[in-house]
C-alpha cells in the first residue's frame, strides 16, 4: 500500500510547508475575485498575508488564557488533518481529525463566555452537523468505487471517481460552501462585516489568535480543494481545472445568495446528504452488492 | 486456583458481602466492607484476566438440581412480592406481566421439569466474559466504592428521603453478582434467573427514593423488563418443546444449532435484550430510570444491566448473521441509535443527556450484533468496553458536580472549568472519551464504517451512522462547551469533595485514556480470540493508523503544555458586548435600566429533536421492525 | 423550563450603523424578548432655536438627518411659510419637489443596500450603492453637497437648476431607471431573498394602523397613508399613486421601497416637464408668529415638524416627529417571536433613522 | 397649500374621553409633543390623523400634574409619553412600557423644563 | 517590513451624528470608493480592528460605549473622528447633550472635517492615521522590550 | 425560478471594468458647486460680522482690533451661509475639502482691507 516508505512524510512535510502559502494565495485570488464581482478593484493578492503579519504584529487581547490552548489546538488538528490526508492516510481517520479540530475552535468560542462568541460556537456545531453525513458519504463513496479509505489509493486510481458520484459530488459542493463560510451558508462567522453576529465564533479572538485562525482556514482550504481533486484524480489536469471551476463557482454562489438560516442549512444540507448522496451511494452499493458478483 | 472457583467466587462473594451490608448498620463499617469487598473483586476479576485470557471458551459443569430448585423459589418469591407492590400501587400492567410469567414458569416446571436432563455446563467462560466481568468487577466495584460518599451526601441533602443505604449496598452487591452470574451461566434457566434478578435490583433500585416519581418510573421500567423477561420464559418453552431433554438450554449448544432451531429462541431472548437495552420502543424506562442515585445509574443503566442486553445480542449474532430476523433486530437498535442520539440534543438535565447517548450506543451495539459479521462483533465488544468506562466515569461526574452545585442541568455547569477544574478535567476527557478522536467511541465509530461497508445492507447503517454521529457530536461539544466557559468572578466548589470519590474518578479517567491508548492490547488479547473462535478470521486495525492515533493522543495530552508556555501574559479585555459596561464581568445595564445578568444556554432545538417530535415514530418504526421479525419467526414455527 | 440566552444587541453593532441597543432574550434563536433602548444619539438640538435665529436653523433642521437632509430642510421651510404666509415661486415648489425626490431614490437605494446586507446579500449592497452614488453625483452636481445639500431656505431655494441640466438629469434618469430594475428584480423574485424576508416580521393592517406605522411600514401592511397625497409643494400639480402592499412582512416593505423608486422616478421626470421658469426665492421679512403642525413624507414615512414662533427671531419651539419614532412600537410587536437572524432584517424592514429619532 | 389641522383645547380630565373618541372614530395617533409656553406650564399637544386631516388635542399642564396615560388606546404612545417624561418632566401614568427616565438620558435631567436665551448655556 | 499599514482593519461607531457622516464612511467601502484597495476591512469587531473610526460627538449616553470600544481594541490602535461633530461637536455643539468631540473621552490622533466629511476625506484621513499607527507599534514594541509596562497606558 | 437573480448582474460586472475611482492616484470626484472650504479675500473684508453672525455653527470669529479673520475648519459645516451673505463677496466657496489634522487649530486671516477715505460712516461701522 505504502511504496516507499518516505513518500507519505515528504507529502505532509510538503504539505504542512506549502498549504499555508497556496492557502492565503487562495484567499486573496477569492478577494480579488469578489471585489470584482461586485465591480469594485479590490484588495491585492497578497493581501491576506498582509492580514496575517498584521494580526502577528498586535497585541494578543483574550477574554480568557484558555483561547490560546484552543485556538493552537484548532491550528495544530487542521494541519494534521490535511497532512495526513495529503501523506495518503485514511480518508476517515483524516475526517474525525478534522471534526476535533473544529471542536476545538467552537470550544475556543465557548471559552470566553460571550453572546456572540456563544450563538457564533451553536451555530458553528449546526454547521458540523449539517455537513458531517455528507463528508463522511463522501469517503463511503470513495471506498466503494475504489475500495479503499486511503488517499493514496484513491488518488492512483484510474478510475473516474466523479462520474460514479455525481451526487456525492453535488453533496461535497454543499459542503464546501459551507466550510468556506460562503454565503448563502456563512452562519457562525463570515469574511464580511455586517453580520447579526458580529464575528461569530471568531468574535472574541484578537491579534495573533486570530492570525492563527486564519492559518489554519488556509490549511482548510486546501485541504477541503484536495478532496475536490480526489473526485477528478484520475486526471489532473481536469482535477485542477475543476478545483478552479469548484471555486469560481463558490465565489458566484456567495455573490449570489443571501444568508439563510440555521434551519434552512441544516434542513438543505440533510436533504442533499439524504436524497443525492443516499441515492448515489445506494444506486452505487446495490451495482457493487448485487450486479458485479 | 482453578478458574472456576474464580468465577464461582465472583459470584457468591458479592453475595457474601451484601448480606454483611444488610447488617451493618455503622457507616464505617459500611464504608470498609464496601471497600474491602470492592477491592476484592476487582482483584479477582483482574485475575480472571491474568488466569484466562489465553485459554478460550472452557465450560464447567455445577452440579445445580438444587441451584434450580432455589432459583425457581426465588423467582416465585420476587413474583409474589411483585404482585402484592402491583395491586398495592395499581400497576396492573406489571401484576398481569407477574401473572403471566409465573403461569409459564410453573407450567414449564410442571411440564418439562421431569424431563430436562441435568445439562453438563451451567457455567462457562470465555474472553468475552472476561471482558465482561473486567467491566463489572472493575467499574462496578469503583461506583460502590463512589456510592459510599455519594449516598451519604445524598441523605444530607434530602433529609425527606427514608435513610436505607444498608439496603441500597445490599442490593447494589446482589446486583453485581447477578451479573457476574449473568455472564458466566451457559444454562439459558440460570441466565434467565439472574436476568430476573437484575431486572429485579434494578427495580429496587430506582424506587430507591420512594417518591411518586421514583415509584413510577421503577414500575415502567419493571413493567418493559418484565416484557421481554417473558419473551425470554417463551424462548425456554420453545427449546424445549422441540426438546424436552433441554439440552439446548445450553447456551453453547442452542447456539451452534443452526438457524432452522436457533433462530426463534434467538429472537424471543434478542427481545428481551432490547427491552434490557431499552432500546426504541422500550427506551422510556431507561430515561426514567434517571430517578435513581447517580451511582445506580452509572452501574446499573450504562456500563452493566443494560449491557446485559446487548451481551445476550452479541452472544446470539453467530445465529442472526445474515437472516432477516437479524437485520430488523439489527435496524431497531440503527432506528434507536439514530432518534435517540438526536433526542439527546433537546435535553438540558444532563443525566437525561447520558441516558439518550447511553441507550443511542446501545443501539449502535445492537445494530452491530444484528448484522453480526465477525468485523462488526468486534466493533461492537470494543464499544461496549469504551462506553462502560467513559460513559460511568461521566455519571459519577455528574453526580460529584450535582452536589456542589445542587443541579443536574447542563446550563447550571457553565464555567464549571472555573469553579471545579479537575472535575471538568474529568467530565472533558469522559465526553473526549465520547465523541472525539482519537478517544475510545469514535475509533469504534471508525470500525463500525469499515466493517459495515463490507456487511450485507451495511449502507444503511453507514448512513444511520453519519447522521447519527452528528447529532452525537452537537449535544456533547455543547456541553463541553458550557463547562469550559470562563465566567468570571467564580469561587471553587471542589474542596470539600472526598478523596475516596477523587480516587474513583481519577481512577476511571485514566482507564478513558490508558483503554484507548492500549486498545490494540486488548483487541488482540481478547477480542480478537473470541471472533477468531467463533467465526474464523478476525479483524485487525491498520499499523499505520493505530501509529497515527498514538500520535495525536500524545499531541492532545503534550498540547496544554503549550499553555505553559505563554511568552507574556496577554492582555485580558471582557467579552464583546455591543459596547455594553460590564460589572463584575457579567451585568450590564441594559434596556429599560434594568441591570441584567449575562446568560448564556446552549440550543435545543427542540422543534426540530425534542421527544415529542421523534418519540412517536421511532417507537412506530421500531414496533414494526420487531413486528416482521416476529412474524418471520412465526413462519419459521409454523 | 426556558433555557434563555441573552444578547446585547448594540449599541455598537456593525449591522447597525446607527446605534440602538436591544436586549434580547433567546431561545435557541427565537427572540422572545426584544426591549430597544434608545437615546445614544440624543443631542438635544430642538432646543437650539432658542439660540439660533429660525433663518440660520435651517442648517440645524437640515442636520436632522443625513439621509433626507433636504427634505428636513424644506418641511422646516415650509412650515415656517406657513406660518407666516409666504406664498414661494412655482419653480422653487418643483425644484423642491425633485430634489426630495432625488432624497427618496438615494434613501431608498441605500435602505435596499443596508437591507441586503442585512440578510448577508453583500453584492447586492453593494450594487445598490454602486446606483446610489449616481444619484448623490446628480446632487453634488446641482447643490455642491454629496448628503448635506443645504438648498433649502425660507422663502424658495437657494440654488437653481438650469434647465438644460434639467434635460440632462432626465436623460440619465432613464438609464437609472435600468439598472434599478435590474436590482430590484434580484430583491423581489431571488428565492434566498425571499427566504429571508417573507413572512418575517408581519405586521397587520390594524396594527400597523393603530400602532401609528407610516410610510413604507404601513404600508407594506396595506394602509395606505402618503402624507405626498396633502399636495405640499408641487406635488398637488404631480400624478402621486401610492404604492401598497397587504401582506405585512419584510417582504411586503422591500415590495413598497422598490416600486417607490420607480414612482420617484417618474415624478422627477414629470416635474421636470412641468416645471415653470422664474424667480426661485422670496424675500423674507419679519418674523414667525404662529405654530403650525408641517407634515411632509419622507422615505420613511410621515414627518411633523410642529413649529411655534412668538413674533421674534427666535422660535418658541421646534418638534420634530421623525417617521422612526412612531415606527418603533410597531417594530417592537413585529420582533416579538423571530428568530434571532431576523432581528436586523426586520429592524432595517422599518428602515430606521435613529439620529433623526432622538434629535 | 394649507394642510388641514385643527387644535382643540381640553382639560387634562377629558383627556382620556377625547382620545378614545379619537380611536373610536378610527383616527391614528401622529404624535405627541410639548412645548414650554411659561414658567412651569406646558403645552401637550395630541395629534391624530385620520384622511391627513390632523385633529390636535392640547392640555396645559404643570410639571406637577400626573397626566394619564393614553397607551391603553394606543398601545404605542409609550414613546411620547416616555419622551415628555424625560424631556420635559411632565409626569404620566400608567405608561404600558415604562423606561422610569432612561429612554432618553440626558446630561441635564429635563432639559426642556428650562428657557434658554440666545448665548447662556444651559 | 510593517504590515500594519497594509491591513488597517476599522471598527466605526456613530456616536452622535446624523448619519451625513455614517453614509460617507460606509460610501466609502463601496465600490466608487472601494477602501478595500488598502486592505481596508470594516470588521465591525473592536477586537480585530486597528482604526477606531468615530462620526458624531460625545454625549451622555454613548461615551461609554465608546470608550468601551476603544477599551477593547487591541494595541497598536488610531482614532479617527470623522466630521465636525465628532471633531469639536459641530454644529451641535452647543447642545445641551453634547459634550464636544470625541477627544472627550479617548484621545483622538486624526481629525478629518467636513461637513459630511468626503469619502475621499475619510480615506485621506485613514492614510494619514496609518503613519500613525505605524509609531505607535514602534513605541509598543520598545515598550515591551525595555520593561514589562502594564498594558493599555498608550495614553 | 428565482435561485440565482443575481448571478447575470454578478457576471456582467466581473467582466466589465470596475468603477471604482482610484483616489488617491485619481483625483476625487468635484464640481464646480462642490463645498470644499471657505476662504476668505482680507483685501475687501470690511469687517462689518455679518458672516459671523449668519454661521449656524460659529466657526468664524472677527477681530476688528488685531484685524484678523479667522475660522475654524473643525467647526465649520461648509453651509455656505457665510459666502452668502457677505456683502462685500470676499468670502467665497473652494471646491478643494480640508485635509485631515492630527491637531485643531484655526487658520486666521489677515485683514488688509483699507477703508477708502469716506469721513461720514466712520462711527457707524465699529458698532
Ligand atoms: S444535588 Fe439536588 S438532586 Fe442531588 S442529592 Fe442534592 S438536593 Fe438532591
Ligand atoms: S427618517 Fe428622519 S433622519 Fe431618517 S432619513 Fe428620514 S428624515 Fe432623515
Ligand atoms: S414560502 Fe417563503 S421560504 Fe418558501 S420559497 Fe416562498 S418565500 Fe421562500
Ligand atoms: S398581493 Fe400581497 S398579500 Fe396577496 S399574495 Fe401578493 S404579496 Fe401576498
Ligand atoms: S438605516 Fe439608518 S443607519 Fe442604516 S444606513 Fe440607513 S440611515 Fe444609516
Ligand atoms: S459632521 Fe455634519 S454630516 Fe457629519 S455627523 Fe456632524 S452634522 Fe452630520
Ligand atoms: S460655511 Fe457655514 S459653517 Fe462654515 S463658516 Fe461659513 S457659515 Fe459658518
Ligand atoms: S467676511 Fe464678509 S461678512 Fe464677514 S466680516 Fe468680512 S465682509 Fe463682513
Amino acid at each position: 500500500m505504502i511504496p516507499e516508505p518516505w513518500a507519505p512524510v515528504v507529502n505532509a512535510v510538503i504539505y504542512l510547508l506549502l498549504a499555508p502559502v497556496v492557502g492565503g494565495l487562495i484567499a486573496g485570488i477569492d478577494r480579488k475575485v469578489t471585489a470584482r464581482m461586485q465591480g469594485r478593484v479590490g484588495p491585492p493578492l497578497l493581501q491576506p498575508f498582509y492580514d496575517v503579519g498584521k494580526l502577528f504584529e498586535k497585541e494578543n487581547l483574550v477574554v480568557t488564557t484558555t483561547q490560546n490552548f484552543y485556538v493552537l489546538s484548532y491550528l495544530v488538528f487542521m494541519a494534521v488533518s490535511g497532512a495526513l490526508f495529503f501523506s495518503g492516510g485514511d480518508m476517515l481517520l483524516v475526517i474525525f481529525a478534522f471534526t476535533l479540530s473544529h471542536i476545538f475552535l467552537v470550544l475556543g468560542a465557548y471559552a470566553s463566555y460571550s453572546p456572540y462568541s456563544h450563538v457564533g460556537a451553536e451555530r458553528e456545531l449546526i454547521q458540523i452537523i449539517a455537513y458531517e453525513p455528507m463528508i463522511i458519504m463522501t469517503a463511503v463513496g470513495m471506498y466503494m468505487v475504489t475500495t479503499s479509505f486511503y488517499v493514496g489509493t484513491i488518488v492512483q486510481s484510474a478510475i473516474p471517481i466523479v462520474l460514479y458520484l455525481p451526487g456525492v459530488f453535488i453533496g461535497y459542493l454543499i459542503v464546501l460552501t459551507i466550510k468556506l463560510r460562503k454565503s448563502p451558508f456563512d452562519l457562525s462567522t463570515s469574511h464580511h462585516a455586517h453580520q447579526e453576529l458580529v464575528k461569530g465564533v471568531t468574535t472574541d479572538f484578537a491579534g495573533p489568535n486570530l492570525a492563527k485562525l486564519e492559518i489554519a482556514h488556509w490549511y482548510e482550504y486546501v485541504f477541503l480543494l484536495g478532496v475536490v481533486y480526489l473526485f477528478f484524480a484520475w486526471n489532473p489536469l481536469l482535477a485542477i481545472a475543476a478545483i478552479i471551476i469548484a471555486y469560481f463557482l463558490e465565489i458566484l454562489i456567495d455573490n449570489t445568495t443571501s444568508r439563510v438560516k440555521w434551519q434552512m442549512t441544516l434542513r438543505s444540507a440533510w436533504l442533499v446528504a439524504g436524497t443525492l448522496g443516499i441515492i448515489n451511494l445506494g444506486v452505487l452499493y446495490y451495482l457493487r452488492m448485487v450486479v458485479v458478483p | 486456583m482453578q478458574i472456576v472457583q474464580l468465577l464461582i467466587y465472583l459470584i457468591l462473594f458479592p453475595l457474601i458481602a451484601a448480606v454483611f451490608l444488610l447488617f451493618a448498620k455503622k457507616s464505617v463499617e459500611r464504608s470498609w466492607i464496601v471497600k474491602i469487598s470492592a477491592l476484592a473483586i476487582g482483584v479477582v476479576s483482574l485475575y480472571l484476566l491474568v488466569a484466562g485470557f489465553d485459554k478460550g471458551l472452557i465450560t464447567y459443569t455445577i452440579s445445580g438440581r438444587i441451584f434450580d430448585l432455589a432459583m425457581l423459589v426465588i423467582e416465585l418469591v420476587i413474583a409474589v412480592y411483585l404482585l402484592w407492590l402491583g395491586l398495592r400501587h395499581r400497576k396492573y400492567s406489571v401484576v398481569i406481566l407477574v401473572l403471566i410469567q409465573a403461569a409459564l414458569l410453573l407450567w414449564f416446571e410442571a411440564t418439562y421439569g421431569h424431563t430436562i436432563v441435568e445439562l453438563p455446563n451451567n457455567l462457562f467462560f470465555d474472553q468475552f466474559s472476561i471482558i465482561m466481568a473486567l467491566i463489572i468487577g472493575i467499574i462496578g466495584s469503583l461506583i460502590c466504592v463512589y456510592a459510599l460518599g455519594y449516598m451519604e451526601t445524598y441523605h444530607e441533602h434530602h433529609k425527606d428521603i427514608a435513610d436505607r443505604r444498608g439496603m441500597f449496598f445490599f442490593w447494589m452487591f446482589v446486583f453485581l453478582s447477578a451479573m457476574f452470574g449473568l455472564v458466566f451461566s451457559n444454562n439459558l434457566m440460570w441466565i434467565l434467573f439472574f436476568w430476573e434478578i437484575t431486572t429485579f435490583c434494578s427495580f429496587i433500585l430506582i424506587g430507591y427514593s420512594q417518591t411518586a416519581e421514583a415509584t413510577n418510573n421503577a414500575f415502567l421500567a419493571l413493567a418493559m423488563n418484565m416484557l421481554g423477561g417473558v419473551a425470554f420464559v417463551a424462548a425456554l418453552i420453545y427449546i424445549t418443546t422441540i426438546d424436552p431433554s433441554g439440552r439446548l438450554l445450553d447456551l453453547g449448544a442452542l447456539i451452534n444449532s443452526g438457524y432452522a432451531v436457533a433462530i426463534v429462541p434467538a429472537v424471543l431472548i434478542c427481545f428481551a435484550g432490547l427491552t434490557k437495552a431499552a432500546q426504541m420502543p422500550f427506551s422510556s424506562w431507561l430515561v426514567g430510570a434517571m430517578v435513581a442515585p447517580t451511582p445506580v445509574s452509572a452501574l446499573l443503566h450504562s456500563s452493566t444491566m443494560v449491557k446485559a442486553g446487548v451481551y445476550i445480542i452479541v452472544r446470539f449474532a453467530p445465529v442472526l448473521t445474515g437472516t432477516t430476523e437479524g437485520m430488523m433486530i439489527a435496524m431497531v437498535g440503527g432506528v434507536t441509535f439514530l432518534l435517540t442520539s438526536c433526542m439527546a440534543i433537546s435535553q438540558s438535565n444532563a443525566k437525561k443527556v447520558l441516558a439518550y447517548s447511553t441507550i443511542a450506543n446501545l443501539g449502535l451495539v445492537v445494530a452491530c450484533a444484528g448484522v453480526g459479521t465477525y468485523n462488526l462483533m468486534w466493533v461492537a465488544i470494543l464499544l461496549i468496553i469504551f462506553h462502560a468506562i467513559a460513559k460511568s466515569l461521566l455519571f459519577l461526574c455528574v453526580g460529584t458536580v450535582e452536589h456542589r452545585i445542587g443541579s443536574r442541568d447542563i446550563e447550571d455547569m457553565g464555567g464549571l472549568i472555573e469553579r471545579m477544574p479537575k472535575l471538568a478535567i474529568m467530565m472533558f476527557i469522559g465526553m473526549a472519551g465520547m465523541f472525539l478522536a482519537p478517544f475510545g467511541m469514535i475509533i469504534s465509530k471508525w470500525a463500525a464504517i469499515e466493517a459495515f461497508i463490507q456487511a450485507p445492507f451495511g449502507l444503511i447503517f453507514i448512513i444511520i451512522l453519519a447522521f447519527g454521529g452528528s447529532a452525537t457530536l452537537f449535544f456533547w461539544s455543547k456541553w463541553m462547551g458550557k463547562i469550559i466557559s470562563v465566567m468570571r468572578h467564580q469561587e471553587n466548589l471542589e474542596s470539600s469533595i472526598k478523596s475516596e470519590k477523587w480516587t474513583v474518578l481519577w481512577i476511571l479517567t485514566g482507564l478513558v485514556v490508558v483503554v484507548a491508548l492500549i486498545f490494540p492490547l486488548i483487541s488482540s488479547a481478547l477480542i480478537e480470540p473470541f471472533i477468531m473462535q467463533i467465526y474464523g478470521h478476525t479483524t485487525r486495525l491498520a499499523e499505520a493508523n493505530i501509529t497515527i492515533m498514538l500520535l495525536m493522543m500524545g499531541l492532545l495530552i503534550i498540547m496544554p503544555f503549550s499553555m505553559l508556555f505563554q511568552s507574556k501574559t496577554p492582555k485580558m479585555a471582557p467579552p464583546y458586548m455591543g459596547g455594553m459596561t460590564t460589572e463584575g464581568g457579567m451585568r450590564y445595564t441594559g434596556s429599560a435600566g434594568v441591570s441584567r445578568n449575562l446568560v448564556l444556554s446552549n440550543y435545543y432545538l427542540r422543534n426540530y429533536f425534542g421527544e415529542e417530535r421523534l418519540f412517536m415514530p421511532g417507537t412506530l418504526a421500531c414496533w414494526g421492525l420487531i413486528l416482521i421479525a416476529f412474524i418471520m419467526v412465526v413462519g419459521v414455527v409454523l | 423550563m426556558t433555557k434563555q440566552i441573552i444578547v446585547p444587541f448594540g449599541p455598537q453593532h456593525p449591522v447597525l450603523p446607527e446605534p440602538i441597543h436591544l436586549d434580547l432574550v433567546l431561545e435557541d434563536e427565537r427572540v422572545v424578548d426584544a426591549i430597544p433602548s434608545i437615546g445614544y444619539i440624543h443631542r438635544g438640538f430642538e432646543k437650539l432655536v432658542e439660540k439660533r435665529e429660525f433663518t440660520e436653523y435651517v442648517y440645524i433642521a437640515e442636520r436632522t438627518c443625513g439621509i433626507c437632509s433636504f427634505i428636513h430642510g424644506a418641511t422646516y421651510c415650509q412650515g415656517i411659510e406657513q406660518i407666516m404666509n409666504i406664498e414661494v415661486p412655482e419653480r422653487a415648489d418643483y425644484l423642491r419637489t425633485i430634489w426630495s425626490e432625488y432624497s427618496r431614490l438615494h434613501s431608498h437605494l441605500l435602505w435596499l443596500g443596508c437591507f441586503a446586507d442585512s440578510f448577508g446579500f453583500e453584492n447586492l449592497f453593494m450594487a445598490a450603492w454602486r446606483i446610489r452614488e449616481r444619484i448623490l453625483d446628480v446632487f453634488e452636481q446641482t447643490t455642491g453637497g454629496r448628503v448635506i445639500q443645504g438648498s433649502c431656505k425660507i422663502g424658495g431655494v437657494r440654488r437653481d437648476i438650469a434647465n438644460d441640466k434639467l434635460t440632462g438629469m432626465s436623460r440619465d434618469l432613464d438609464s437609472i431607471q435600468k439598472e434599478i430594475e435590474e436590482l430590484t428584480t434580484v430583491f423581489l423574485n431571488d428565492d434566498t431573498v425571499r427566504h429571508r424576508t417573507r413572512n418575517i416580521g408581519v405586521l397587520s393592517r390594524d396594527d400597523a394602523y393603530h400602532l401609528g406605522a407610516v410610510g413604507p411600514t404601513a404600508r407594506g401592511s396595506g394602509v395606505a397613508i402618503d402624507l405626498r397625497k396633502t399636495g405640499y409643494g408641487a406635488y398637488d400639480r404631480l400624478n402621486v399613486p401610492v404604492i401598497t402592499d397587504s401582506c405585512g412582512d419584510c417582504y411586503s416593505r422591500c415590495y413598497v421601497r422598490c416600486k417607490e423608486l420607480f414612482t420617484s422616478i417618474d415624478l422627477i421626470q414629470q416635474a421636470i416637464t412641468e416645471i415653470p421658469d422664474g424667480p426661485i426665492d422670496v424675500k423674507v421679512t419679519g418674523s414667525p408668529n404662529g405654530e403650525y403642525f408641517m407634515r411632509a413624507e419622507q422615505p420613511r414615512g410621515e414627518l411633523v415638524h410642529y413649529l411655534k414662533g412668538n413674533g421674534t427671531k427666535f422660535l418658541v419651539r421646534s418638534r420634530i416627529r421623525t417617521p422612526t419614532l412612531t415606527n418603533i412600537p410597531p417594530l417592537v410587536k413585529m420582533l416579538q417571536g423571530c428568530e434571532l437572524a431576523d432581528v436586523p432584517v426586520i429592524v432595517l424592514s422599518i428602515d430606521p433613522c435613529i439620529s433623526c429619532t432622538e434629535r | 397649500m394649507k394642510q388641514e389641522q385643527s387644535i382643540i383645547p381640553i382639560d387634562v380630565g377629558q383627556l382620556i374621553g377625547s382620545v378614545e373618541q379619537c380611536r373610536n372614530e378610527g383616527y391614528r395617533l401622529a404624535q405627541i409633543g410639548c412645548t414650554k409656553v411659561g414658567d412651569n406650564s406646558f403645552e401637550v399637544n395630541y395629534s391624530f390623523d385620520k384622511d391627513y386631516v390632523l385633529r390636535n388635542l392640547r392640555i396645559t399642564v404643570t410639571a406637577e400634574t400626573e397626566v394619564p396615560s393614553i397607551t391603553g388606546m394606543y398601545w404605542g404612545a409609550f414613546v411620547y409619553e416616555n419622551e415628555m417624561h424625560d424631556l420635559f418632566g411632565i409626569q404620566v401614568k400608567g405608561i404600558n412600557i415604562d423606561f422610569k427616565g432612561t429612554f432618553i438620558q440626558t446630561a441635564i435631567k429635563y432639559p426642556f423644563g428650562v428657557t434658554v436665551t440666545k448665548g447662556e448655556k444651559p | 517590513m510593517t504590515y500594519l499599514a497594509k491591513s488597517p482593519w476599522i471598527v466605526h461607531y456613530d456616536g452622535s451624528s446624523c448619519n451625513g457622516c455614517d453614509i460617507e464612511v460606509l460610501a466609502a467601502l463601496t465600490p466608487i470608493y472601494d477602501v478595500e484597495r488598502f486592505g481596508i476591512v470594516n470588521t465591525g469587531n473592536p477586537k480585530h480592528a486597528d482604526i477606531f473610526l468615530v462620526t458624531g460627538s460625545v454625549n451622555e449616553k454613548n461615551r461609554e460605549i465608546v470608550k468601551n470600544t476603544y477599551d477593547q481594541m487591541p494595541e497598536p490602535k488610531v482614532v479617527v473622528a470623522i466630521g465636525i461633530c465628532a471633531a469639536t461637536g459641530g454644529i451641535f455643539r452647543e447642545c445641551y447633550n453634547v459634550m464636544g468631540g470625541i477627544d472627550k473621552v479617548i484621545p483622538v490622533d486624526v481629525y478629518v472635517p467636513g461637513c459630511a466629511a468626503r469619502p475621499e476625506s475619510i480615506i485621506d484621513g485613514v492614510v494619514q492615521a496609518l503613519g500613525i499607527l505605524e509609531a505607535k507599534r514602534k513605541a509598543m514594541n520598545e515598550n515591551a522590550g525595555a520593561a514589562a509596562k502594564p498594558a493599555g497606558d498608550a495614553r | 425560478m428565482g435561485f440565482f437573480e443575481m448571478t447575470k448582474t454578478a457576471l456582467k460586472t466581473v467582466l466589465s471594468r470596475p468603477v471604482t475611482i482610484l483616489y488617491p492616484y485619481q483625483p476625487a470626484k468635484k464640481t464646480s458647486l462642490t463645498r470644499g472650504h471657505v476662504v476668505q479675500d482680507g483685501s475687501k473684508c470690511i469687517s462689518c460680522s455679518i458672516c459671523v453672525k449668519k454661521c449656524p455653527s460659529q466657526a468664524i470669529l472677527l477681530n476688528k482690533e488685531a484685524k484678523t479673520w479667522q475660522i475654524d475648519r473643525f467647526r465649520c459645516v461648509v453651509c455656505n451661509s457665510c459666502v452668502d451673505t457677505c456683502p462685500t463677496r470676499c468670502l467665497s466657496m473652494d471646491t478643494q475639502y480640508t485635509a485631515p489634522a492630527s491637531v485643531q487649530g484655526v487658520e486666521v486671516f489677515t485683514i488688509t482691507y483699507v477703508k477708502p477715505p469716506k469721513p461720514e460712516k466712520k462711527e457707524e461701522t465699529k458698532e
